[in-house]
């Protein structure tokens, strides 16, 4: 184990504060710089972390390969069906003013309902990818 | 003004660690200037965040804080086991490197 | 001042990566350079005031494209580079011809940073002026990114998802297919 | 005015340490000594110059997000550098030692 | 509701589909999902055809912002016309998918397989509905990428390295274009087709726009392949599975020399882009396409290889009409998109059905079969025809516009150089019926019967449709014509 | 138990220290951001007392003080063999004992040895620590063990 | 000189952009030319960046007391042409994988060899 012992410790102790941190990438995409698709690589990235340090499979066990799939297109439809939620409200494709009583609120909405959608896609594809390419060298 | 000389500096050591990145001799030597080059870089968009009044860069010097060294770990653990797949608890043996 | 320096000295920096990548043959010492130019890239967006592409750049270059390069080395296990066997000259020609046409558009292109460039002058002012109170939303990029090209953004995520279904389909769980056996039994 | 004078100390303080390391990994004949340098340059000039950061901003977010990015280095950099020198020594790089005996010889 | 929405309806109902049928099971599910949704888009395709068959435009505004700071879509029969080829290239191309899918492509990856067709079809109906430049490039990229993974699930392994290939290529060509947008945008300021046509006048003299307009026609030209640039397509479509072949060769170059069209002639203008000598450029790379292509298409062995290279030689046959810079030039060049596809689909489609009994398309094995396999044979044989031109079949008439417009300019070399391609396809048609007919069949293939009826029926409805629109040649040209002064910023 | 609360708590007021807006919406999000966090984490199983030191904190703080000094007079000590013209460095290979009883107490223990110039730990094993130092002088202070001695150590539970 | 300093990053963006299509198109090694597509698509986002930098402008985030923004809507494209980017390299990157175990090789000239020897 050697250097994974300091590597187990460190890991432990940072990773829920990156994933923490992606989390707040993800909200404060409004306010600061940021948004759903930084927020999903860094929060692929701790997990990515987290197999690094122990191992692929038990990531793997966190965070089954079959439920990354379903995740990533998750996210697509959360997109997506946004769209077709403005559309069904009466407005355009992702016309979020439609979405509350006053357009800012439905802007907000909207944003925040997309950025989340990114998000999802982006943090299970990356993590997805890199499962797969990780996870080749056993066979 | 202040921040312009820190800012100097940084740029001065960023040079001598690229320097060394490029000069090598052995991979090791690399990821040593990668990984202060990294440090350096988080440095230098804090210092410029205050430079130009912007703290909300900061957050972007953060993110390089916190996972600029998990390019260093896969690194590390490629050149000491040959694959990622490997969870290393287990693992004694040395792939050799390069 | 500062501003400036800081942009040509690391645009200076990212010339000198970019040609060390070039000329260096060992895969590892090239993605440890790339990794250098990744963050050399984000600095410099920074500079030129792009938060917002430099925190993508950071958590892109520093979290996935070292990993995913490095998988793939430690996949194809050739970590050296073949010197390549004669003399390119047709692609230096052609690089030459880019490179000078490239010359030959940027001589009209408006100085770098002129706030009167045709580029600040037609469709932006509208995002700046108007963007807060349209949308809510503080961060202009994020408003322009999310709702005034929000058709983009969803493109852009299709986009990720393809690229993820498709190395799905490459290099998936089980093999489906059988070619030739040779080199399979890699662990 | 003090605020100032202390933070021009700091940053200038911080950038030469840092110079100072880079200079370092020059001079230093083998990887593990420049592993030395580097670290002065990771531990005691990012502290000084966020230090320098920190007094001019005060008690704010922005100061929150100094000290946790002080903290980050903290916990990685040596992380990182004990794991390069320990993949450095089973990748069969030899430390260019200095013997005691040796050492009496040059 | 549906009216209004028509054309965005056409590009969101794949992309919801995609990501539902990669998370469907394998079987015939995916499928079933995918067919559904290309005949609805056939069908949204067909009626928002109708609705600007006049020549009137739609407008939609994405997320409701008033172009240029938002997103528009920009309907006019142009778009309408390579939406309608798209849709209806994939609604006949399905049926077909469905055994030789289920033949070529491993059972765990079949519903990954068709969300990354259904993505594929997104992408191109993206590019052939929108009005704005970045957003053609994101969906450039989204078919692009999907058409990489497509064209590598081949069974052979010289798949991987022809999708490689076309992904280097094609990575250039979308980052060449990328540079071109950049370029216009730092010049003009805006992203919008109509806008930038409106405002890019202004600045033809300018150095930067020029080079602007080099680098799009090069990153376009890698994607449809034009002559020097073409290396990918032969590979690509050699080794991809059947029924991709069949797609991309009917949809994917058909709408990059709709981006082509547009650039050209809507974005720049015709006054800016035969002040520079684009003209003669795209009659000369389009002579060599076709004289070049023609003889190499001759060489091969392979007959998906061969019809890969007559691929080239045709769309050597639309730069020609392009670089007429004349109404019938174009007419000749739109014409011919929507012909070629027909003819293309449906050779693709009988070798494809060859493949699946035989599963190889090598000259040296598909002998004898024309015996065997009579429809199959058939089909192959008049689409043959339509490709060399004759009379009475949908390639004629392309070829016939584009003849009249070569003596319109008196451009006699031209004029031979296009009958001699004709000339060149009667030589390497005739290479396919001579070893399909006229050689005795080798022993392994002696017992091979009759391609299956899925197969044929798509194949023949498309050999059909050759015959048809050989005959009544008003839809096509009228619809043509309309899109030509559409191309040329004719007031009507 | 008490782990997982007091994590909570941690990563909840560290949510509202880079947040910095405090409307309900926001506040909101981050209950909802740090009980996630919280979810995966007890996944992974990364919460205990290693990752979460609580009933080392008083020491730790100390330890701190202590270390900062340290680190300040090991930068001046490396920065003048930087400085020093000729031969000023004689790299040593040193092995250590180990005397701490938990896991991260030989983790902190490493982590200091590396922090302060002049010393990297390159290797850990069960009961000894291989030091390199960058000079005799440096390898010898810290085979005093003084360093050691200061590392908070959680005793109960051995690695 | 004016011209010349009012033109740098243009410039040095052409070097790499040069550079980076130099990597793609003379090298035979598969991984390289990822890498080199990779640094002409960077140079590129530079392109755009540069485009939409003003002078005196902050980073385009509303803020109290700030008159000059930079351009936001170069920042939106790159966003997005960077995860385009990204994209393309994982596919490419897989596809170089699969390579690998077919032909045994990720040197372009190997593979031709073995593809002719057939």
């Amino acid at each position: 184990m050697k250097h994974n012992l300091i590597l187990r410790v460190i890991a432990k102790l940072l990773i829920p504060i990156i994933v923490l941190y992606a989390l707040y990438v993800q909200f404060h995409g409004d306010f600061g710089p940021g948004g759903g698709f930084q927020a999903g690589v860094i929060f692929s990235v701790a997990f990515i972390f987290y197999a690094l340090v122990y191992g692929i499979e038990t990531a793997e066990r966190v965070m089954p390969e079959s439920v990354l799939r379903i995740l990533a297109s998750l996210g697509v439809l959360i997109y997506a069906g946004t769209g077709v939620a403005t559309m069904l409200l009466g407005g355009n494709f992702l016309d979020y003013n439609v979405l509350a009583s006053n357009p800012i609120a439905g802007q907000h909405i909207g944003i925040l309902v997309i950025e989340l959608g990114v998000g999802i896609t982006v943090s299970s594809v990356m993590l997805l990818i890199f499962f797969i390419f990780a996870g080749r060298a056993r066979q | 003004m202040m921040y312009t000389a820190a800012a100097l500096a940084i740029l001065i050591t960023m040079g001598l660690a690229l320097a060394r990145a490029l000069l090598g001799p052995t991979v090791y030597d690399r990821i040593l200037s990668v990984n202060m080059f990294g440090t350096k870089t988080v440095l230098l968009i804090a210092v410029f965040a205050f430079l130009s009044g912007q703290t909300d860069i900061l957050d972007i010097a953060l993110v390089y804080a916190l996972i600029n060294f998990i390019g260093v770990v896969a690194v590390l653990k490629l050149i000491e086991q040959g694959n990622f797949f490997t969870s290393g608890e287990k693992d004694e043996r040395e792939v050799e490197s390069e | 001042m500062i501003d400036n320096l800081l942009n040509i000295t690391l645009l200076a920096f990212l010339a000198i990566t970019a040609f060390a990548i070039i000329r260096i043959r060992n895969l590892f010492a090239v993605i440890m350079l790339f990794g250098i130019y990744s963050l050399l890239s984000a600095g410099l967006f920074v500079v030129l005031d792009a938060a917002d592409v430099a925190f993508t750049e950071a958590a892109v270059g520093a979290g996935i494209s070292t990993v995913l390069m490095l998988a793939t080395l430690a996949l194809t296990k050739n970590h050296e580079e073949k010197p390549p066997a004669h003399r390119p000259w047709l692609p230096m020609i052609v690089v030459l011809v880019t490179g000078a046409a490239l010359v030959y558009g940027t001589v009209d292109i408006p100085s770098f940073s002129d706030s009167e460039a045709p580029a600040h002058k037609h469709v932006a002012p509208r995002y700046i002026e108007e963007g807060f109170k349209e949308t809510g939303v503080p961060n202009l990029v994020t408003a322009v990114l999310a709702s005034y090209r929000g058709f983009d953004t969803l493109g852009e995520v299709t986009v990720i998802f393809t690229a993820g279904i498709g190395v799905l389909l490459l290099l998936g769980r089980r093999r489906g297919r059988k070619r030739g056996d040779e080199d399979n039994n890699e662990t | 005015m003090v605020l100032d004078i202390l933070s021009w100390i700091f940053l200038v303080a911080g950038g030469l340490l840092g110079i100072i390391g880079g200079i370092g990994i020059h001079r230093f004949p083998d990887f593990f000594t420049r592993l030395h340098a580097a670290g002065t340059t990771d531990t005691l000039c990012a502290a000084l110059i966020l230090i320098g950061l920190g007094l001019q901003s005060g008690l704010t977010l922005a100061s929150f997000k100094l000290v946790l990015i002080f903290a980050f280095i903290l916990f990685t950099s040596p992380t990182a550098s004990h794991a390069l020198a320990n993949a450095a020594l089973h990748g069969g790089l030899e430390p260019l030692l200095d013997d005691a005996e040796e050492e009496a010889g040059s | 509701m549906i009216e209004t929405h028509t054309s965005l309806l056409l590009v969101v109902i794949p992309l919801l589909a995609a990501p539902v049928t990669a998370i469907l099971p394998n079987g015939r599910l995916p499928w079933l999902l995918t067919l559904a949704v290309s005949w609805l888009c056939f069908v949204l395709a067909i009626w928002q055809f109708m609705q600007v068959m006049d020549g009137s435009v739609i407008s939609y505004e994405l997320g409701g912002w008033e172009p240029p700071w938002g997103i528009e879509y920009r309907i006019d029969i142009v778009n309408a016309f390579v939406a309608l080829i798209v849709a209806g290239m994939a609604a006949v191309t399905l049926p077909y998918a469905l055994l030789s899918v289920e033949q070529e492509i491993p059972k765990d990856r079949i519903s990954l397989f068709y969300a990354t067709l259904l993505l594929c079809l997104d992408g191109l109906l993206g590019i052939a509905m929108t009005g704005d430049v970045f957003n053609l490039f994101v969906f450039l990229e989204i078919s692009s990428l999907s058409s990489y993974t497509l064209i590598s699930m081949g069974r052979q392994r010289k798949a991987l390295t022809a999708s490689y290939q076309y992904l280097i290529m094609g990575t250039i060509g979308a980052t060449f274009l990328l540079i071109g947008i950049g370029l216009i945008y730092s010049e003009t300021g805006s992203l919008n087709m109509v806008d930038l046509n409106n405002r890019l006048p202004a600045v033809f003299e300018h150095r930067t726009v020029h080079t602007a307009f080099a680098f799009i026609v090069v990153g376009v030209g890698l994607k449809l392949a034009m002559f020097p640039l073409h290396l990918w397509l032969p590979n690509a479509y050699t080794y991809a599975p059947s029924a991709v072949t069949v797609f991309l060769a009917a949809t994917a170059t058909k709408v990059a020399v709709y981006v082509m069209l547009r650039m050209v002639f809507n974005v720049f203008s015709t006054g800016f882009a035969y002040v520079t000598p684009t003209d003669d450029m795209f009659l000369l790379l389009g002579v060599f396409g076709v004289v070049f292509a023609s003889i190499s298409a001759i060489g091969q062995k392979d007959a998906k290889r061969l019809l890969a290279y007559s691929s080239v030689a045709q769309i050597g046959y639309i730069l020609l009409g392009i670089g007429f810079a004349s109404a019938l030039g174009l007419t000749a060049a739109v014409v011919h998109i929507f012909n070629h596809a027909l003819m293309k689909a449906a050779l693709f489609m009988a070798v494809g059905a060859l493949v699946y009994r035989i599963g190889s398309s090598h000259i040296t094995q598909i002998r004898g079969l024309g015996r065997q396999m009579p429809w199959t044979f058939g089909a192959l044989v008049i689409a043959g025809l339509s490709l060399i031109g004759v009379p009475g079949t949908a390639g004629f008439i392309s070829k016939w516009y584009l003849v009249l417009a070569a003596i319109e300019q008196q451009a006699w070399v031209i004029a031979i150089v296009i009958l001699a391609g004709s000339l060149l396809a009667v030589i390497y048609i005739w290479k396919l019926v001579e070893a399909l007919f006229f050689q005795p069949a080798i022993d392994d293939t002696k017992s091979v019967r009759e391609a299956p009826l899925s197969l044929l029926v798509p194949t023949w409805i498309l050999v059909l449709a050759n015959i048809y629109f050989g005959l009544n040649t008003e839809l096509t040209v009228n619809a043509a014509t309309i899109a030509v002064q559409v191309l040329e910023n004719i007031p009507q | 138990m008490t782990h997982i609360i007091s994590l909570t708590i941690t990563l909840f007021l560290l949510w509202l220290g880079l947040s910095g807006h405090f409307e309900p919406l926001l506040i909101l999000i981050g209950v909802a951001s740090t009980l996630l966090v919280v979810f995966l984490a007890t996944r992974m199983e990364v919460i205990d007392h290693e990752s979460h030191p609580i009933h080392l904190t008083v020491r730790l703080l100390s330890f701190w003080g202590y270390l900062a000094r340290e680190i300040v007079l090991a930068n001046i000590d490396v920065i003048k063999r930087i400085l020093t013209p000729g031969k000023s460095i004689s790299p040593q290979m040193i092995t250590l004992p180990l005397p701490q009883k938990s896991d991260l107490g030989r983790v902190i223990y490493a982590n200091a040895i590396t922090l302060t110039p002049g010393t990297v730990s390159v290797q850990l094993d069960r009961d000894t620590i291989t030091v390199h130092a960058l000079a005799k002088e440096t390898a010898d202070a810290l085979a005093t063990g003084e360093m050691a001695r200061k590392v908070p150590d959680d005793g109960t539970a051995a690695g | 000189m004016d011209f010349i300093f009012g033109h740098y990053n243009y410039w040095i963006v052409i070097i790499l952009m040069m550079a980076g299509f130099y990597t793609v198109i003379s090298r035979g090694n598969l991984i390289k030319k990822i890498t080199g597509l990779n640094i002409f698509q960077t140079s590129v986002f530079l392109l755009y960046i540069s485009i939409g930098n003003v002078e005196g402008g902050t980073t385009p985030i509303i803020a109290e007391g700030v008159e000059q923004y930079s351009n936001p809507l170069p920042h939106v494209l790159i966003l997005t042409a960077i995860v385009v980017g990204v994209a393309t390299t994982a596919l490419g990157l897989a596809l170089v994988v699969r390579i690998r175990e077919e032909y045994g090789t990720i040197e372009e000239e190997d593979i031709h060899k073995q593809d002719e020897s057939l």
